[in-house]
């Protein structure tokens, strides 16, 4: 029961969403609209989970005075701070879309947002010290890689002059020609090895996922 | 380590320092501003803005290295977004769609409107109390099951949808002629011409499209070793992938700058106010 | 004011630069934190002195310009906000350009938004666009805000067909049969034209493939830099235009100023400010992979 | 007096289309005026034909017909046409559609559902006309009455033949090669450097006495990638109990989170060392994309683990772990079939793992025959995928586009 029900629920479940896919009839296509609308709540439960990990492995630093335990003090903190407020609907409860509460929206918009934006801004300096690091002539490869990458970055250089108009031209066929080629067989690899490997989850054969008592 | 111990704190009250001027002064430029209405408007807006200035710069002084300022900002940002999308969630997807599915009482509580009673909002309810048996230790195995199902149906699902959406269709695109509109010969060099729409540029740009696609596929042929003709085109395959992936990197640095003005313009600003 | 921020980060730059050029020939490695020092100093300056760079738009970002200056007035131009704020500085430009444009042109704008992040953006658009530059806009008759549904793809896969299957209401929550510019509007096909903004998932490629290709609705789209190449390959079938990142976003910018020089006059331009500190960005990142390769072939040489 | 209305307002929409049509007066619109205007019954539209819409759910007929003489033609007289349907042959008939102009086919499609507006029952006789109109609300002419034909849902849609073959041929390979793998035939896989830097980067963190690090990227447990990468990290768990080194597996997605403890649980019990896994080693982070980047990177930094291991689905934050990772003098491995971030990992990464690879990196770290069985089925797909690109090349270069239409699947 521990073992073989799961396996046997993987089993039925792949295949009965491989075969409605060719059933157009009105009992297959709801399976299909349902199911995000059902990896969506049972994804809330498992947020439950997750809530309760990140907690519990916060308060076994504090607890236990690892280092830098008093940081996760810190995400405690926000992390009920929010909670509490993201949940204060007696007084400010709106509508579906989420609580109103004004510390709520001031702490995403002054907290999250600022920072999330400057973690994404970060890639700015990353890709430049990236770039200086990796775009070395040492093989073909490389080569190959640092002048595709140089082309591009031409591209809209003012300093270029008459050249411009061409590198762009250049780069939009780099970009249109080579670039799809690429892409195609990557997609189409891509495309078989996940297929392959939604037929081992499905037969049973990966099954690393599911326990073994 | 005495010292350096001092030495972070000054930093530390120096930092906390300029936080307090920038706020006054925030406040002060408020002030003057017709759309705040009262005093405890502006100041309360003055500190919300300084600090998400202060956040924003705890997290640029990661750059230089990992330090105090940074883990700060680091810890409060996972513990207050993880609570966010579990208030969303709850909020959006447990409210605003399972309850108007399954009870009308907890809809008339949640004031939302109740949609009537769909059985079918029962399995993704019993799969995520079941997911939630983890937490018991005797009965935390009943959670495979949902795991399974999970697994199982999104194994199946996406097979389908991958092959569908882009396997086939990748394929499928891959069919073009090798001759764009061949007439023969003769108009071919007669009508010769560079241009990007003309005869010549699309069945060159075709037949790159097809060697990249062919040898691409080689490059990823697990069963074979890479020798001869068979390694030849392995080779002209990754070198195809090469120029892609160093064309996109460079194609990149354009948006990532932005994202840097981004926030350099958030900087200058709404919180210093040196640009307009 | 310009000039001198000009010659100042040139100098700076310049300078810098040759420094690390001489470290360079010496076989010294760079500290990549001095690369971080340039990197900022490239984006800031610009920024702060405001230089700027002219800009002319290409084919790909003329044709969805001129796919809206050429609708009928009156036609039914759909925006959807397909982005959060972390995306936020690259494709706000353009959608600002988008509702400028389409309400300058009289056209009837839906709002609407395939991620969550993109309700407050698409409020924001309202607020600080169309009721601050275009206030004689009525909402519901010109222009809807009709927000976020959970499900990406799903949601266009039903909106395809009907609507009102996914959105009863408006954001202000009126019904949409109470909204006059929903008259006589079941789906998407009766659209004139889709836009999407937003280079994730979903954005502008699943608008293609859930809603342009299969309704044959013309389609046109701007994106983040990063997923532009990711997109040329849908143009001019079935993506009938692209802005790809800040780029684009200038051009449009551009197209936009020139073609009413008058009525934008004063318009803020994003995209084109930011072009300033794009070029100097790649100026500098270009430079450190010459120097970086130089200070390869000067270390490989002496061990050999 | 309904239809009238629905006609009225009908006409009243077509205003925005007169511009562009540029027939018709204008004037003849305004519905006070029409009283006056002396319009002739125009031809009606001809040869109706229905047929049940096929390789669909039911509830759905599909229609055509042939344009009236008047429609652009003739007396020119003709605006549009809508369809009607009525359960019987006397009628009532109810419209339908809205003004479908020079339109000649129509997908009379309703709801599925039986409590949903509009639904329309299948198996049920409808009749079908269709009516011809003036810009006169009165003046309109219905063509000859069809029917009566039914709606049904079909068992399998074979539009999508091209896929299940696919399936069917896929499948078959897949389970052929296993067999013969467990026959033990000896399968031959080349090296692959990625792979094989795994087993050396566990090694090495064992000697230094630091922990590996496996992110799973920011896919959901609805992603393949993400299996896929279950899989890799129940390998590299097991080594890494045997090898007893620290692993750590922050998570972003709560659901893959349970699913990777599950993981790494059964790694250490298949390793035979069940006392040394902690629960508290796979854990959540955040379910936002740049705070779990922030964390991750704080546990580069302050953990310092020897190798970093990036296996899934990555978006933007691919680069920012990589360069910490390079910072904090991690071996990086990664592993993903995010296209617009493989560059990135290839730029900044010791090995990268490109799109397939990744699919196949589980067969290669575990060398059990019924895995690499599934990698030779693979190959072979792909050379059956160039033989049909080239069958392809050669029928368009013949004119032929059957093959190209079979593998259109909408």
């Amino acid at each position: 029961m521990k073992r073989q029900f799961p396996l046997a629920l993987v089993f039925i479940f792949g295949f009965a969403m491989i075969i409605q896919y060719f059933i157009p009839h009105q009992h297959s296509e709801w399976v299909n609209a349902f199911f995000m609308d059902w990896m969506m709540i049972i994804g809330i439960f498992a947020l439950a989970l997750g809530i309760w990990s990140l907690t519990r492995v916060s308060w076994d630093k504090v607890k236990h005075k690892r280092e830098n335990w008093q940081y996760a003090i810190v995400t405690l903190a926000g992390l009920f701070l929010m909670i509490f407020f993201g949940f204060d609907y007696f007084r400010h409860f709106s509508t579906a879309v989420g609580s109103d509460n004004y510390m709520y929206v001031h702490f995403y918009q002054y907290i999250v947002i600022p920072i999330q934006a400057t973690m994404f801004s970060l890639l700015a300096f990353f890709i430049a010290s990236a770039a200086y690091r990796a775009f070395r002539a040492r093989s073909l490869l490389a080569t190959l890689l640092l002048i595709a990458a140089l082309v591009i970055m031409l591209r809209f250089n003012p300093l270029l002059g008459p050249l411009q108009p061409v590198m762009e031209k250049f780069s939009v066929w780099l970009l249109n020609v080579p670039n799809l080629a690429a892409k195609r067989a990557i997609v189409i690899g891509v495309g078989l090895g996940m297929v392959a490997t939604a037929l081992k989850v499905i037969l049973g054969i990966e099954r690393a996922y599911l326990g073994k008592d | 380590m005495a010292r350096s111990k001092s030495i972070s704190i000054i930093i530390l009250l120096v930092v906390i320092a300029l936080f307090i001027l920038s706020w006054v002064i925030k406040a002060t430029t408020f002030e003057s501003d017709p759309d705040r209405i009262s005093l405890w408007f502006s100041v309360r807006d003055a500190f919300f803005i300084t600090m998400a200035a202060f956040l924003t710069l705890a997290i640029f002084s990661f750059l230089y290295k990992d330090n105090p300022y940074y883990k700060f900002a680091e810890h409060l940002f996972v513990g207050i977004s993880a609570a966010y999308w579990m208030c969303v969630g709850f909020w959006s997807t447990l409210v605003g769609n399972l309850v108007p599915n399954i009870s009308e009482t907890l809809s008339t509580f949640f004031k939302v409107p109740y949609k009537g009673f769909h059985f079918t909002y029962f399995v993704p309810l019993i799969l995520g109390i079941i997911l939630l048996m983890r937490l018991s230790s005797k009965h935390g195995w009943i959670s495979r099951w949902a795991l399974a199902w999970i697994v199982g149906t999104t194994a199946g699902l996406n097979l389908i949808r991958y092959l569908r959406t882009d396997f086939i269709s990748q394929v499928s695109n891959t069919f073009v002629p090798l001759l764009v509109d061949w007439k023969g010969v003769g108009p071919f060099f007669s009508d010769f011409s560079l241009s990007s729409t003309g005869q010549f540029a699309m069945t060159l740009s075709n037949w790159v499209i097809f060697i990249g696609v062919f040898c691409g596929l080689i490059y990823f042929f697990f069963s074979k070793e890479h020798k001869g003709i068979f390694g030849t085109a392995s080779r002209v395959g990754i070198w195809v992938l090469m120029i892609t992936f160093g064309a996109s990197f460079g194609y990149t640095v354009m948006g990532r700058v932005s994202l840097l003005v981004g926030r350099l313009t958030y900087l200058f600003k709404d919180w210093l106010g040196l640009i307009s | 004011m310009s000039s001198i921020g000009l010659i100042i980060s040139f100098l700076f730059i310049g300078l810098g630069l040759i420094w690390l050029l001489i470290l360079a020939i010496k076989g010294r490695e760079v500290d990549r934190r001095l690369i971080f020092v340039f990197i900022g100093i490239a984006v800031s300056v610009p920024l702060l002195f405001k230089i700027s760079f002219s800009e002319k738009a290409t084919p790909i970002v003329r044709d969805v310009f001129y796919k809206i200056e050429n609708l009928p007035e009156g036609s039914k131009v759909l925006l959807s906000y397909d982005y959060g704020p972390s995306m936020a500085p690259e494709v706000e430009p353009m959608s600002n350009a988008f509702v400028r444009h389409a309400l300058t042109k009289n056209h009837k704008v839906y709002f609407m938004c395939l991620w969550a992040t993109g309700q407050s953006l698409v409020a924001t658009a309202i607020d600080s666009i169309v009721k601050k530059e275009f206030p004689d806009k009525v909402n519901g008759i010109d222009y809807v805000n009709i927000g976020f549904k959970a499900g990406g793809t799903g949601v266009l896969n039903v909106i395809i067909t009907d609507f009102r299957k996914m959105y009863l209401t408006n954001v202000d929550g009126v019904n949409l049969d109470s909204v006059p510019i929903f008259n006589g509007i079941k789906s998407l096909r009766d659209m004139d034209l889709l836009v999407s903004i937003g280079g994730g998932f979903p954005g502008v490629k699943e608008w293609v493939l859930f809603a342009g290709a299969p309704g044959n609705i013309p389609t046109a789209g701007g994106c983040a830099a990063v997923s532009a190449p990711l997109l040329y390959p849908y143009y001019p079938r079935q993506l009938l235009g692209l802005l790809g990142g800040i780029k684009g976003a200038a051009e449009y910018e551009s197209e936009l100023k020139d073609v009413y020089p008058d009525r934008f006059a004063d318009m803020p331009t994003p995209g084109i400010a930011m072009m300033g500190p794009q070029t100097l960005a790649h100026l500098v990142v270009m430079a450190f992979i010459v120097i970086g390769n130089i200070a390869f072939f000067v270390t490989r040489k002496k061990k050999v | 007096m309904k239809l009238k209305t629905l006609i009225v307002l009908m006409i009243m929409l077509l205003m925005s289309y007169v511009p562009a049509m540029a027939q018709g007066d204008p004037d003849v619109i305004n519905p006070e005026d029409t009283t006056v205007a002396e319009v002739i019954t125009p031809a009606p539209a001809t040869n109706l034909s229905a047929s049940d819409t096929p390789n669909d759910h039911g509830h759905s007929i599909d229609l055509s017909w042939d344009l009236s003489v008047d429609d652009g033609a003739g007396m020119n007289n003709v605006i549009g046409y809508m369809v009607y349907r009525a359960t019987s042959m006397d009628g009532p008939f109810e419209s339908r559609s809205g003004l479908l102009l020079k339109t000649t086919d129509y997908i009379d499609a309703g709801a599925i559902n039986e409590y949903e507006n509009g639904y329309m029952p299948d198996h049920t006789d409808y009749y079908y006309k269709i009516r011809a109109l003036t810009a006169d609300t009165a003046v309109y002419s219905d063509s000859e009455i069809f029917g009566p034909i039914q709606s049904y849902g079909q068992w399998f849609n074979w539009e999508r033949l091209a896929v299940l073959l696919m399936v069917a041929g896929f499948l078959f390979l897949t389970v052929f090669f296993i067999n013969k793998a467990k026959k033990g035939a000896d399968l031959f896989v080349r090296r692959l450097a990625g792979i094989e830097a795994v087993d050396e980067a566990i090694g090495r963190a064992t000697e230094m006495g630091k922990p590996i690090l496996y992110v799973l990227g920011l896919g959901t447990a609805a992603d393949i990638a993400t299996i896929a990468s279950y899989t890799i990290l129940g390998r590299v768990a097991k080594k890494v109990a045997e090898y007893q080194t620290g692993l750590i597996v922050p998570c972003y997605d709560p659901i893959v989170m349970t699913v990777a403890q599950e993981t790494v649980k059964t790694a250490y019990l298949d390793a035979g060392r069940p006392d040394a896994y902690n629960e508290d080693m796979v854990y959540f982070v955040t379910n936002q994309q740049f705070a779990y980047v922030a964390g991750v990177n704080g546990v580069m930094l302050r953990e310092r683990p020897a190798t970093n291991l990036y296996m899934g689905k990555f978006y933007a934050e691919s680069l920012i772990l990589a360069e910490t990772g390079t910072v904090a003098g991690s071996i990086q491995i990664s592993g993903t079939d995010e296209i617009s971030q493989i560059p990135f990992f290839v730029v900044a990464c010791d090995y990268a793992l490109i799109g397939e690879e990744l699919y196949a990196a589980s067969a290669y770290l575990g060398k059990e025959p019924l895995l690499l069985g599934s990698l030779k089925a693979q190959d072979y797909a792909k050379a059956g995928v160039i033989f049909l690109a080239i069958i392809g090349f050669l029928s368009l270069m013949f004119g032929y586009d059957g093959i190209t239409d079979f593998f259109h699947v909408r």
